[in-house]
């Protein structure tokens, strides 16, 4: 063994090494970790989260035209629209739309179908709850869209 | 002085009070529902497959064995060294006479090896 | 699972010169519930108290039928579902499933959402590596390096939230290229990020690479030569850790892989302190391709003329790629309808783990979750 | 009565050695509480300083900076399902929790936080502290017998093993130093070779330092370090704490030897590992690091004396110096607290919390304060540099914990047997040749 390794090894260089690491990640600026309720990360403009049905800003009547594409496009058959045909205006409105979010992978593959940009992924990424039955969402639900949580004491 | 020694006794007594009391003030709070999935030894979640109380490895007692020879050796150290200046080079030379023994059986465990694990 | 443990199994993995149940052995169960078999994997052991005489493992715990479930789900569909097989490195599992996908209907992604995928599976290289390693160091028992790589790998999620709009799961590719343009920034944020770790990874290196208790545990630790791999049929990292040069990236390259200039770092003795080398130098190779690919991403479209509805011809098609953990394959096999007849996975960690029998055997119980951790297994691959 | 109580008051011997035991019962308690109060502050430090270096920032929710976090969680063991393995050895698992807190708690009757802040002084005081010490290793070897499952014996046997054999290491190491104190005296050879004696005393062997104007760790630079490093990896050892945690390696054996345990019981087994950690630590700062004393004990200063405030007319300025620390690291610690309070993000929620703060940042300023009046600060020096002492061992315990990976079982006891155990007999002889140099030279004249 040559001297410089022999050094190293009988005064701990390669373990200092180590601890110098972990000695200088000590400092509070260098802290990653967020206090969540207080400070709420920045959620991604593309962010996947609760599906939402998007109304007519002005008229507030529904975009959904009852065609069933994110119905037909959701892997799992989560999505159940339900509608009926007008007579006045001949033209199929929807009736009921339900989405068992519980079992929602948030692919966005029915937001990708969406003829009208109707169905869209919101960035609402609070919804647990406690119990399942909550997790089947009907259309006031999702057409009300994110709900962000408040804390309070 | 031997009233020095008395503590040790006075202490026990308070730990032998203090710990099990405690352990009687949670037996009084704490909720107590065994079932049996829960009073089974931790095996991964899998059933246990045997007792644990078989033979194991004999390797370990070689080592209870190898330490007691040199752990009694130690203790042979201590009243040297506290007189080691009375002794002297006397008492140094003796001690390594003693030491010398040792080494040798030590280095024959090595050789042997009684040290290695695998 | 506990009737294997009553039917004679152990009298058959005992070997013929020693009787299952002498004095000194003791049968443990490794796992599922253990805190290093990275998931549900329950290998069982046959100890002479440290030493280990054989092991067996029990996968399956984490069984969910994705390839059985991908006969009842469009081509489309069934993307999606991919990312859920090793969900540490999703975006891999998606290309290769949309290459595979694609050569079944004869289509090819555009160049520049070529581009775009190699620079993501790219950075889910990196992201893998970097959970590999903060586990393996916390099997060996330093905890540390787990919370700066998790760290590291916090920005590649952040990436892909702005760009797909998921951390994890990314759904990030579609059949015939990509869906999303990238986002004002992207090419900013990757060389931002580039230029953030490379002196990070540095650091995982002065924490353990010389530290005389790392080398001690992993040299000459879960040794498998390039020959044992060979006939194995381990790939990835383990591989190029016994000494050969072999990445799918260059042997076939896909996706545009060919236009990049990078090296396929190997090992010598195929121990585990090779594959931790090889990691790290390809976490540096990684950040190579990165740096080429996103300076250098050509305009155009996104996404080739793909059918509304696919129905790719009659036919079979085998596409693989280099995933993180080794030869990622897709066989699909195509009926002519929407559904494919049959999609068979090749997953790395699958065939990476067979070996683990070879590696420990003779060494000590500390040098299983070593080996397990090294092998860089992710169970949700092994179980599909 | 009164007279009985107030006499030991003046005395200049631990109350074991005057014979009173009220004081002793009183001494006993205020270590019995005390060393619990280390270990609720170290619970409390581990996790911080562990989380810093980790860029985590640990407790946060119970209290201000987590400080109620010991607290929440002693209640939260105390409620806690016991649950007792149905094949388990009930006597046996019972007692083996409670065999290693008395175990590692009784070591603290010698540990000398002063030259009469101590329950007792034996004359075999080191030999005490190591032969109990070692006994730990039985409610260890119980609680994993006793359990009745793989695991927890595997992580038994494996502690015994390692436990004895740093043991040795550690013997040979304290060896060393115990032939040191013998070296004070003024002899026919010069300084160090008088016909003095070596003492066993924990007390004795720090006075020894005192009088050799030495901390044993610089005694015959390096001889003194080589032991110290050879008994301060045994000690981690000893303590089952990283990097050779491997009784309780939780990525192997999920939690060694105390997997079966829950609740209280658990709870008992690391307040022993932590009381464990304080002892070792204390024989490690007696031994070696001065005990009591301060830093650079026998440097005074040229004499000063300044009426009300310091009149010690044999002292020097240097000690008046030195005199002040104890307050001024309690001021440190309070302008710390203010100085986060202040930081604490403005926000309702937080509101009670950054209160909290505030008032602990006056607690802690309080007691600097106190600390700064004459008399107390007199009184408080040698218990204050103790203490200080074991605060630096146990961040270092920490500080290991995480950087460094963990030993395999076979390498450590390589480590113990063939690296500790040559290296601490070559200590020994070295000392003893040195020690007896001049009688060696005066020998070797004469032969000549």
């Amino acid at each position: 063994m040559s001297i410089a390794p022999l050094l190293n090894k009988v005064f701990m260089v390669d373990l200092i090494k180590g601890l110098k690491v972990t000695f200088k990640y000590q400092h509070p600026k260098e802290v990653y970790t967020e206090q969540y309720p207080l400070e709420r990360p920045a959620i991604a403009e593309r962010y996947r989260g609760l599906p939402r049905l998007n109304v007519n800003p002005e008229t507030g009547e529904t975009l959904c035209i009852a065609c069933n594409l994110c119905a037909t496009a959701c892997p799992e058959h989560l999505i159940v629209v339900q509608s009926e045909r007008n007579p006045a205006t001949k033209r199929k409105e929807m009736t009921s739309f339900t989405l068992d979010i519980s079992r929602c992978m948030f692919c966005g593959l029915c937001a990708e179908a969406c003829s009208t940009d109707c169905l869209e992924l919101s960035q609402d990424y609070e919804f647990a709850l406690y119990s399942r039955d909550g997790f089947i969402i009907d259309r006031a639900r999702m057409e009300r869209g994110s709900e962000p949580t408040v804390y309070t004491r | 002085m031997p009233q020095n020694y008395v503590p040790i006794f006075l202490f026990v007594a308070v730990v032998a009070i203090a710990i099990p009391a405690t352990l009687m003030i949670g037996k009084l709070v704490r909720p107590n529902n065994p079932e049996k999935a829960k009073l089974m030894p931790y095996e991964c979640g899998i059933d246990p497959v045997d007792n644990a109380r078989g033979r194991y490895t004999v390797r370990f007692y070689i080592v209870a064995i190898l330490f007691v020879v040199f752990d009694v050796e130690t203790i042979f150290l201590f009243p040297w060294a506290v007189q080691y200046r009375a002794l002297g080079l006397f008492g140094l030379v003796e001690m390594l006479v003693f030491l010398a023994i040792l080494i040798v059986g030590y280095v024959w465990i090595w050789k042997k090896g009684a040290l290695e694990w695998v | 699972m506990t009737d294997s443990t009553k039917s004679g199994f152990y009298q058959e993995t005992a070997g013929p010169d020693q009787t299952f149940l002498d004095a000194n052995e003791l049968v443990l169960n490794m796992g599922p519930q253990h805190p290093s078999t990275h998931g549900v994997l329950r290998v069982i052991l046959r100890l002479d108290g440290e030493k280990v005489l054989g092991t067996e493992c029990v996968i399956g715990y984490l069984h969910r039928g994705v390839e059985k479930i991908a006969e009842n789900r469009t081509y489309t569909m069934f993307n999606p579902y991919v990312d859920r097989m090793d969900y540490v490195a999703a975006v891999s599992n998606g290309l290769g499933y949309c290459l595979a996908v694609e050569k079944l209907l004869n289509i090819e992604a555009p160049p520049r959402a070529a581009y775009i995928r190699v620079v993501l599976t790219e950075l889910n290289r990196m992201a893998s590596h970097q959970l590999w390693l903060g586990t393996h160091a916390l099997d060996i028992g330093a905890m540390t390096p787990l919370f700066y790589t998790f760290r590291d790998r916090e920005e590649i999620l952040k990436i892909y939230e702005k760009y797909c709009g998921a951390r994890l799961t990314t759904h990030a590719f579609r059949i015939g290229g990509t869906l999303y343009e990238t986002y004002d920034g992207f090419e900013q944020d990757v060389n931002n990020f580039v230029k953030f770790v490379t002196p990070k990874i540095g650091e995982y290196e002065e924490l353990l690479t010389t530290n005389r208790i790392w080398v001690e545990r992993t040299k000459g630790v879960g040794v498998l030569s390039g020959k044992d791999c060979i006939d194995f049929g381990v790939t990835g990292p383990v591989l190029r850790a016994g000494g050969v040069k072999w990445d799918l990236r260059k042997a076939q390259p896909y996706s545009m892989y060919d236009k990049f200039d990078f090296e396929i770092p190997t090992g010598e003795n195929g121990d585990t302190f090779d594959r931790y080398i090889v990691r790290i130098a390809e976490m540096r190779q990684s950040l190579r391709i990165i740096d080429q690919a996103v300076n250098s991403i050509p305009a155009g479209p996104i996404m080739a003329k793909v059918p509304k509805v696919m129905k790719p011809a009659v036919g079979e098609v085998y596409v693989s790629i280099e995933a993180p953990k080794g030869e990622l394959g897709y066989f699909v096999v195509s009926d002519g309808s929407t559904q494919p007849y049959r999609v068979r996975v090749r997953p790395p960690s699958f065939v990476n783990l067979q070996a683990l029998d070879k590696m420990v055997r003779g060494a000590l119980v500390a040098d299983v979750v070593a080996v397990i951790g090294t092998l860089d297994i992710v169970l949700g691959e092994v179980d599909r | 009565m009164l007279d009985y109580v107030t006499s030991y008051l003046h005395s200049s011997l631990t109350p074991g050695q005057a014979g009173n035991w009220l004081w002793a019962l009183v001494y006993i308690l205020v270590i019995f509480a005390g060393v619990s109060g280390i270990v609720i502050v170290m619970n409390w430090g581990e996790r911080k300083a562990l989380a810093h270096m980790q860029v985590r920032l640990g407790p946060m929710r119970v209290g201000p900076h987590g400080l109620m976090q010991p607290i929440a969680d002693a209640i939260k063991l105390l409620t806690k399902e016991d649950i007792m393995p149905s094949e388990a050895d009930k006597p046996i698992f019972w007692l083996a929790p409670v065999w290693v807190v008395m175990i590692a708690f009784s070591v603290f009757i010698v540990v000398p936080f002063g030259p009469t802040h101590a329950v007792t002084d034996m004359n075999i005081g080191i030999l005490f502290m190591l032969g109990v010490s070692s006994l730990g290793v039985l409610g260890i070897v119980m609680a994993g017998w006793a359990s009745n499952s793989h695991f927890p014996l595997m992580g038994a046997l494996r502690s015994s093993a390692q436990m004895v054999s740093y043991e040795i290491a550690m013997g040979l190491a304290v060896v060393s130093a115990i032939v040191m104190t013998g070296l004070g005296g003024i002899g026919p050879y010069g300084i160090g070779s008088g016909a003095g004696s070596g003492t066993l005393s924990m007390i004795g062997i720090v006075q020894a330092q005192a009088q050799q104007h030495v901390w044993f760790i610089f005694k015959f630079f390096p001889v003194g370090l080589v032991a110290f490093f050879i008994f301060a990896v045994a000690m981690i050892a000893e303590t089952n704490r990283a990097p050779f945690d491997l009784p309780e390696a939780e990525s192997e054996l999920v939690a060694g030897f105390h997997t079966e345990y829950s609740g209280l019981r658990w709870s008992l087994f690391m307040l022993g590992e932590y009381a464990g950690m304080v002892a070792v630590s204390s024989i490690a700062i007696t031994l070696w690091l001065g005990g009591w004393l301060r830093p650079f004990p026998s440097t005074h200063g040229p004499a000063i004396n300044i009426p009300f405030l310091w009149e010690h007319p044999e002292q020097g300025v240097v000690d008046f110096a030195f005199s002040f620390a104890p307050a001024l690291v309690m001021l440190a610690l309070a302008f710390f607290s203010f100085f986060n309070a202040m930081r604490m993000p403005k926000h309702p929620l937080l509101k009670i919390q950054t209160i909290g703060l505030y008032a602990f940042g006056l607690v802690l300023a309080g007691v600097g304060l106190i600390l700064l009046a004459p008399p107390v600060r007199d009184r408080i020096q040698d218990i204050f540099w103790f203490v200080f002492k074991i605060a630096c061992f146990m961040y270092l315990y920490i500080w290991y914990r995480a950087t460094w990976p963990r030993y395999r079982f076979d390498q450590l006891m390589k480590v113990g047997w063939k690296v500790l155990l040559p290296l601490g007999l070559g200590v020994l002889l070295v000392t003893g040749i040195i020690g007896l140099g001049p009688e060696i030279a005066a020998w070797l004249k004469g032969v000549v």
